[in-house]
């Protein structure tokens, strides 16, 4: 239950949106008639804002924990926004056009906006911040490169398919039977990919391991152009792996082709906030290296300094972009009205409280997931503190992994037992104070997931049955339920997890926390890198706060048992998808499986509702899928949460959550990523 | 009393001790389970991981992957922080936090020193007083009183409770010089408290010693006052053990800040090393042991060196 | 003539984790101005005591009863403020060791001048010139080159030179040497004394002799007190010992004096055995037992001080040469 | 400078030290008697009628001291103060004195063998020693500790792991500071006539060092042991503080680190444990002040 705040916010959002709506609503046009009505000298001010997490950098493989992303956001746009209501509306994009299939659709871009660098953004901009988001660029590269070493591979994979030893280490690189000769073709291709990539053997290891040294395989290092796009290739690549192509239709138009037919493009690419729109100078030529360190350059209504470099992790200090496009729909001024902002990490809650409480700091985030002591305290102190609260809308949940060797849960009643012991009320008021409210469900209920069917209950006899129904499984007699759960360095993770072992212990489970640095076990937890694929998910069980929002996209690359379908795999041969998924599925395995179930069957509930061209119908898959997934146990969510933010008074911080995207349409106040700063103002004095 | 030849021999005993401590910790990374490169940028791009393997020589075994690091210590390369998008150059963030730090500590030990020294003359004087005995058991006790704790229970009393300070932070003297004092108030006397008690009772005992000294009675019987003969005579020749510690503390307490810059927010050096260490950044961790090592070293030899210029006595001693 | 000093009954003790050690016991001294009295004994004997009791500068441990009167003043009791005025202007204090004695961290001429700056007040040029006489004074080559130097670079002869200028600088009437030759070459020790001598006569200065060497004391003092175990044990006009001692201890202190004529190699007669335990009272006399004259009596009763006429005291049962 | 093990401290003198010559002082008896029960508690505190350390009552959280029940209060999550202090002493206790006798127990033997054979052996400890010291402690332990419960995924850190992996980092840390100093002891009492005459008489280098070396550096080693226990038990608090000590409030460091976030609310969380951290390093420094003053060991440092 690693529900913290602070830092193990592990990269979280990358959100979406049911809502069919298609037709995207234009934030008020430019055509500010009164644009220098406002005197310079009636805005400004600077504003110091503490928040909860690092700055892990800014290119599209950092994933900033969501206080740091508010920050983030100051620099970059998404191309939509959400509403109030929950539709989404065009920030940088002007319009999304689906076909009739809803397989190709077409992203407009506004005209006229550039990034801090002078360029200007357009389709080819656009087009490569979705090429190396998607992590087409470096496929398509790979695949390009692994022609070169077409001869070798077939020399290698002729060698090593005659004898018993190589053809299983073939087998163990994740081919196919090799004894099948059909599979020769596409295993000969998949090992001319794996050398592009560079990641098979080192050093003639596997060569000699076979037995085959007189080979002398020594192809180790990926390709150097490869290397060059491989840049986006992170975790958030599997939110938008439906993505197969990305064409230039005109200047302002990219069109996208997906592999399935989709509503909610539009919730994909806003991506819970995540799917910001950087300047190609920021991640191409010799950006290529620090792309993530350098200077973030985007479209937003702050930048940083023309030779800013991330020295200080904990601090990013932002002054107002002069060229900033967007103005008031309502007054016509000229945005943002604040001169600088500085957002400071400060980790430790009752400092980043005191921060508010004095003063010093105009605004501090609180996450109600583990700081309800704090905000409780500062709700008290209404005289000198506004707050600004999110809806309950952020659902921290357990993983259960079945793919790991000794994990108890391939077994139904395992998962059974371990989730109906999950005592969620007392976890509320215990460890967050009874900030959060009880989960009944994945997610809350004004999710269009949203459904109590199969959710396991809190009853102890219950688990305990389980518990004896596991033990009579084949091998487990007089055995004990065992797993284990990592929990990061910080006391708050130590304490969740803490509670559930306690709990657990009551129903005859025994769990043993392991504790690793939070960095350690995002990596060993999600994607480990190329080589090691062994270490993926090396936990029997995981609590994560992964699943969000009213809407299905942000939450489905969790879900399913891989976000880039196996091609080999024959129960899913209708969502069956080509490129980039060949080397996710196979090179890096699938990134955001936390599940690890084998089981299709969830796939296809999901992508039916995104393939719905009605609303209802794709809520009424959605809530199949839920529900099949609460019955099997493959995950169980805890409570539900908000995030709140306290502005001091004294301040003099006004026209929060004013500013309107357009006319009568205004953003959600406070998100996962705090508030928007574009509109706020300060009192002079 | 060849003085180039001790600063040469100083020197090269530096060299070899910071050459052999970070050799030591290249071989404990080496032997980390995994790949060195994925372990430093775990979930990074592929590109990101290759280009690592290449900067660090990852490829060229234990004692190339030191070679490559340590030539480019030499050549003032200190290696690079390695993140998933790219990397922050250590050089920087040690540019950034060690004046921070150094900062700190040079408070510390000037508010170390200034309670320190009168209080550690008194107490020699009046050796075994009413005064001298409380003086020496309270300090003892403070002596032992570990600086995180005490850093906890001031910042509950004065910054949360009574609110007198800001809990943390850290504000640059260049930017508002008040505010800057006022931040760094609790941290430096946290680091003080035990530094005050081991001085005073360093001073102490070699003023006591001092006090018993020919050359003492001989000032006394020329009828100068006490208080010249404490200043003028007696605390001279003690201030040199006194700043041969406090140098030698200053390699110690960088370390010691670690705690303190974690609890009161400071972006000072003890903080990038915990995050070095924390975060698996083997080259920042082995470059910034190696930087503690070498200022403690050369902290050393800087004193010995002082010490013969205050204190000729050991320049005889040397002779 | 008013006497310059006069000690009545000084007894000195100090406190320590073993109970009272009483280092001196009932003194009775006195000295008129210009005078020179040598106190003669063993190392642990009391005589250092003795001389720095006097002065005052005993350390906070030390007990002091009896009465010293000085120029007619009694000073035994008054506060250490006012004691210090007399320090270095009416006594002043040369120490056994002029390599410990010097304050190795400043420069000579510093710690030269310091009393000239402190005590008589005048400017720096003043006393620096002041300074540059006293060591032509006491004879140190090249007087301006030394004022820079530190102690550790001189000899120890030129250290006691030295020593011997800071003691004399403020014009003394009494002056209190500590075994001033104890650590000097034999050649050099009576160069030193002489130089004493002489600068004693120009302002005739009082002297408080202190040493264990009874060869030393015989050309260079009036008066001797020998000192055994905290008393004084044999006090005469110098010529008046020399002529007639009366303590077997005195005797045995005078052969165990190297000589000129001594075989190198040989050994020197020595004292058999130790001083009494400092911190036990003795019933009867302290020398008892490693005197050669021993007797019952010796041991039963502490024979008292006794008049041997002309000012010839000594505390003996069977004294040399029999009682008069 | 509280959180190094420094034996500059320790050369010069505690309040103990010049009193300690007349007679015991009281502190002497106070820091015995809370180390004792310190030592008790935690061999025996298991056995008390208390309630189980790591079982958190939620019916009260952030009770303050006096509460019925739980004599010292609770945390904000529900545990018992005075069972958490009691284990926190096992643990602390079982940390520092295992972490110094490991390291004491090697220290001396590199020490005094490398004093006794002298020579290229001694030359390449000293430089090690030297080496090792030129790192601060926090920071030699922070770079071990992290270095060495790097876990593959087969090999989970669990609790008894990490504090074995604990102990065994601060015992690499003690192992020069306790081998110096045995080292320096030996130096001077090789050279001692008895030693030379023994070894003359052909006696065996081993058995020297067991009859005539060790007995004479025991005592110094011993002292110097009592105040590195204290600079360990502050070590592994700090490293508790920076959140990789021990884990689950199982430490008083760890319930320091803990409590830190509820300091506003509940600030027992935080002085209590602190006050014990503190009472025990003083009284470990007191004692082996004591120890130290009454062997006089003075000489034997350098």
């Amino acid at each position: 239950m690693t529900h913290k705040t602070n830092r193990s916010r592990v990269l979280r959002r990358v959100g979406v949106a049911i809502a069919a709506a298609i037709a995207v609503s234009t934030v008020a046009s430019t055509t500010s008639q009164a644009a220098s009505k406002q005197s310079a000298s009636k805005y400004g001010g600077d504003v110091k804002v503490a928040i909860g997490d690092t700055f892990p950098g800014f290119c599209f493989t950092n994933n900033p924990a969501n206080s740091a992303l508010m920050a983030v956001r100051t620099v970059y746009e998404t191309l939509f926004e959400k509403t109030i209501g929950g539709d989404m509306i065009g920030l940088l994009a002007e319009s999304a056009t689906p076909y009739a299939d809803l397989k190709t659709w077409d992203i407009k871009l506004r005209s006229g906006i550039t990034f801090h660098d002078g360029t200007p953004l357009n389709a080819d901009a656009l087009k490569l911040n979705l090429d190396y988001a998607t992590g087409q660029a470096a496929a398509d590269q790979a695949f390009a490169d692994a022609a070169t070493h077409a001869a070798k591979a077939t020399a290698f994979y002729t060698a090593f398919s005659a004898t018993a030893v190589g053809r299983a280490a073939l087998t163990g690189l994740g081919l196919a039977d090799p004894t099948v000769a059909a599979n020769a073709a596409a295993n000969v291709g998949q090992v001319a990919l794996l050398m592009a990539l560079g990641i098979f053997a080192k050093d003639g290891a596997l060569d000699k391991a076979a037995g085959l040294n007189a080979l002398n395989f020594t192809v180790t290092a990926p390709s150097a152009s490869y290397l060059s796009k491989a840049i986006g290739i992170g975790t958030s690549a599997a939110f938008t792996a439906n993505i197969k192509k990305i064409t230039k239709k005109d200047d302002l138009t990219v069109t996208l082709s997906l592999d399935r037919a989709q509503n909610d493009v539009e919730s994909m690419l806003y991506a819970s906030g995540r799917f910001v729109v950087r300047a190609p100078s920021q991640f191409t030529g010799a950006r290529v290296a620090t792309c993530g360190t350098g200077r973030p350059i985007g479209t937003g209504p702050f930048m940083t300094d023309e030779n800013y470099t991330l020295v200080n992790t904990d601090t990013l200090a932002v002054k107002k972009n002069p060229k900033y496009w967007r103005k008031d729909p309502n007054t016509g001024d000229k945005l943002p009205y604040l001169n600088t902002i500085t957002f400071t990490n400060i980790k430790e809650s009752s400092q980043r409280a005191a921060a508010v409480r004095t003063g010093k700091y105009d605004a501090a985030y609180f996450s109600a997931l583990g700081e309800g002591t704090f905000i409780q305290d500062l709700r008290k102190r209404k005289s000198i503190l506004t707050e600004y609260k999110s809806g309950v809308e952020y659902y921290p949940s357990l993983w259960l992994n079945q793919a790991k060797a000794n994990s108890p849960f391939k077994s139904k009643n395992a998962r059974l037992a371990v989730l109906h012991c999950l005592d969620r009320v007392g976890y509320n008021k215990v460890r967050l104070k009874g900030e959060a409210t009880i989960a009944k469900s994945l997610v809350g209920p004004k999710s269009i997931m949203y459904t109590t069917r199969g959710f396991q209950a809190f009853d102890v006899n219950l688990s305990k049955q389980y518990v004896a129904a596991w033990q009579a499984e084949a091998g487990n007699a007089g055995k004990t339920l065992e797993f284990t759960v990592p929990a990061d360095t910080s006391t708050v993770s130590q304490r969740n997890n803490q509670f559930f072992i306690d709990q657990w212990a009551k129903c005859g489970i025994k769990v043993n926390q392991v504790i690793e640095e939070a960095a350690i076990i995002i990596a060993k937890a999600f994607n480990s890198g190329a080589t090691s694929l062994a270490t993926q998910n090396a936990y029997d069980a995981i609590g994560a706060l992964l699943f969000e929002g009213t809407d299905v996209g942000f939450n489905l690359p969790f879900v399913l048992k891989s976000a880039w379908p196996a091609e080999t795999a024959a129960a899913n041969t209708v969502y069956n998808s080509t490129s980039s998924a060949r080397i996710y599925s196979s090179a890096i395995g699938s990134i955001l499986n936390l599940a690890k179930h084998n089981d299709f069957k969830v796939s296809q509930f999901f992508y039916d509702g995104q393939a719905k061209q009605s609303k209802a119908g794709a809520q009424a898959s959605y809530i199949e899928g839920t529900a099949y997934l609460q019955t099997e146990g493959y995950m169980g969510s805890t409570v539900h949460g908000y995030y709140t933010m306290f502005m001091n008074k004294k301040r003099g911080l006004t026209n929060i959550g004013k500013l309107q995207l357009v006319k009568g349409k205004t953003q959600r106040l406070v998100t996962n990523w705090g508030i928007d700063w574009t509109g706020v103002q300060k009192k002079k004095g | 009393m060849d003085f180039l030849q001790i600063l040469a021999k100083r020197l090269v005993g530096l060299v070899v001790i910071v050459t052999i401590a970070t050799f030591l910790l290249s071989l404990l990374t080496w032997l980390l389970p995994g790949d060195a490169a994925e372990v430093i940028a775990g979930g990074a791009a592929p590109q990101v991981i290759e280009s690592i393997r290449q900067d660090l020589a990852l490829d060229e075994g234990v004692f190339g992957y030191y070679w490559n690091w340590y030539t480019g210590l030499l050549t003032g390369d200190l290696g690079r922080y390695y993140l998933a998008g790219g990397y922050r150059e250590v050089s920087e963030v040690v540019g950034q936090t060690l004046p921070v730090s150094l900062q700190m500590l040079i408070y510390a030990q000037i508010v170390s020193l200034t309670l320190a020294v009168p209080l550690g003359l008194v107490s020699a004087y009046k050796e075994n007083s009413r005064f001298d005995r409380i003086v020496s058991s309270t300090l003892f006790t403070m002596v032992s009183f570990p600086s995180f704790a005490l850093a906890l229970i001031m910042s509950l009393v004065f910054a949360v409770q009574l609110e007198w300070v800001d809990p943390i932070g850290y504000v640059a003297p260049s930017e508002n010089l008040l505010e800057h004092l006022k931040l760094m108030i609790l941290p430096v006397i946290s680091i003080s408290v035990g530094l005050t008690s081991s001085y005073t009772r360093l001073l102490r005992n070699d003023v006591i010693q001092t006090l018993k000294e020919d050359y003492v009675t001989m000032a006394a019987s020329k009828g100068i006052s006490d208080r010249r003969i404490l200043f003028r005579h007696v605390f001279r020749p003690s201030s040199t053990t006194l700043l041969t510690s406090a140098a030698l503390n200053m390699g110690g307490l960088i370390g010691g800040t670690i705690v303190i810059e974690t609890i009161f927010v400071i972006p000072g050096i003890g903080y990038e090393i915990f995050y070095a260490i924390g975060s698996r950044q083997l080259i920042a961790m082995q470059t910034l042991i190696a930087l503690i090592a070498t200022f403690y070293v050369f902290f050393n030899t800087t004193v010995d060196l002082i010490t013969q210029v205050v204190d000729p006595r050991t320049r005889e001693r040397r002779v | 003539m008013t006497n310059l000093l006069e000690i009545e009954d000084l007894s000195v003790g100090f406190r320590t984790p073993r109970g009272n050690l009483q280092a001196v016991r009932n003194a009775t001294l006195t000295l008129a101005p210009g005078e020179s009295i040598g106190i003669v004994g063993e190392s642990g004997s009391g005589k250092t005591v003795l001389s720095r009791a006097v002065m005052g500068l005993l350390p906070s441990t030390a007990t002091r009863t009896g009465s010293i009167v000085y120029q007619g003043r009694e000073i035994s009791d008054l506060p250490r403020d006012e004691v210090r005025d007399l320090w270095g202007t009416g006594m002043a204090m040369i120490f056994q060791d002029p390599m410990t004695a010097l304050n190795p961290t400043r420069r000579i001429g510093s710690q030269l001048s310091e009393s000239l700056v402190v005590r008589l007040k005048m400017d720096k040029g003043a006393a620096r010139q002041k300074s540059v006489e006293l060591l032509r004074r006491v004879r140190i080559p090249d007087p301006e080159g030394m004022l820079r130097k530190f102690p550790y670079q001189l000899s120890g002869g030129m250290r006691q030179r030295i020593m011997i200028a800071i003691a004399v600088s403020c014009g003394p009437e009494l002056l209190f040497a500590d075994e001033p030759t104890t650590a000097l070459d034999v050649t050099v020790q009576a160069q030193v004394l002489e130089l004493l001598d002489e600068l004693r006569a120009e302002n005739n200065t009082a002297m408080v002799l202190v040493t264990h060497d009874l060869g030393v004391v015989a050309g260079h003092t009036d008066k001797i007190a020998v000192m055994y175990a905290g008393d004084v044990v044999e006090y005469a006009p110098t010529k008046r010992l020399y002529a007639s001692m009366k303590m077997p201890y005195t005797e045995a202190l005078l052969n165990s004096i190297p000589r000129l004529e001594t075989p190198t190699g040989s050994r020197l007669p020595v004292i058999e055995g130790r001083l009494p335990d400092p911190t036990k009272e003795v019933a009867g006399c302290a020398f008892a037992d490693r005197c050669p004259y021993v007797s019952e009596k010796c041991r039963a009763e502490k024979p008292p001080l006794m008049d041997a006429g002309d000012g010839h005291l000594y505390r003996c049962w069977f004294p040399i040469g029999g009682v008069n | 400078m509280s959180e190094t093990i420094s034996t500059a401290d320790s050369a010069d003198t505690g309040p103990l030290a010049p009193a300690a010559k007349r007679k015991r002082p009281v502190g002497f008896y106070l820091a015995g008697s809370w180390l004792g029960s310190i030592v008790l508690l935690g061999l025996f505190g298991a056995l008390l009628p208390l309630r189980q350390w790591d079982l958190a009552s939620y019916d009260y959280l952030g009770a303050l001291p006096g509460t019925p029940g739980h004599p010292l209060g609770t945390t904000q999550d529900g545990y018992d103060m005075l069972s958490g202090l009691i284990n926190g002493a096992r643990i602390s206790i079982f940390v520092s004195f295992f972490a110094v006798l490991f390291g004491g127990g090697i220290g001396a033997l590199i020490g005094i063998t490398s004093a006794y054979f002298r020579g290229k052996y001694d030359l390449i400890v000293v430089s090690i020693f030297n080496i090792m010291l030129s790192i601060p402690n926090l920071v030699l332990s922070l770079a071990l500790l992290s270095t060495l419960a790097y876990s593959s995924p087969d090999k989970p850190a669990t609790l008894q792991r990490r504090l074995i992996i604990l102990i065994l980092s601060l015992t690499i840390v003690i192992i020069p500071i306790l081998g110096r100093i045995a080292r320096a002891s030996a130096l001077q009492w090789s050279s001692r006539d008895f030693v030379v005459a023994s070894k003359s008489m052909g006696t065996r280098n081993f058995t020297i060092i067991r009859r005539h070396i060790l007995p004479n550096v025991a005592p110094a080693i011993l002292a110097i042991g009592f105040l590195a226990i204290g600079s360990v038990i502050i070590v592994e608090g700090s490293l508790s503080i920076l959140g990789i000590g021990v884990p689950g409030g199982a430490s008083w460091g760890s319930m320091l680190a803990n409590g830190r976030g509820n300091i506003a609310f509940s600030p027992h969380e935080v002085y209590m444990p602190a006050i014990c951290i503190a009472l025990t390093v003083i009284s470990s420094n007191w004692f082996g002040d004591y120890v130290r003053s009454r062997l006089d060991l003075r000489e034997a440092k350098i």
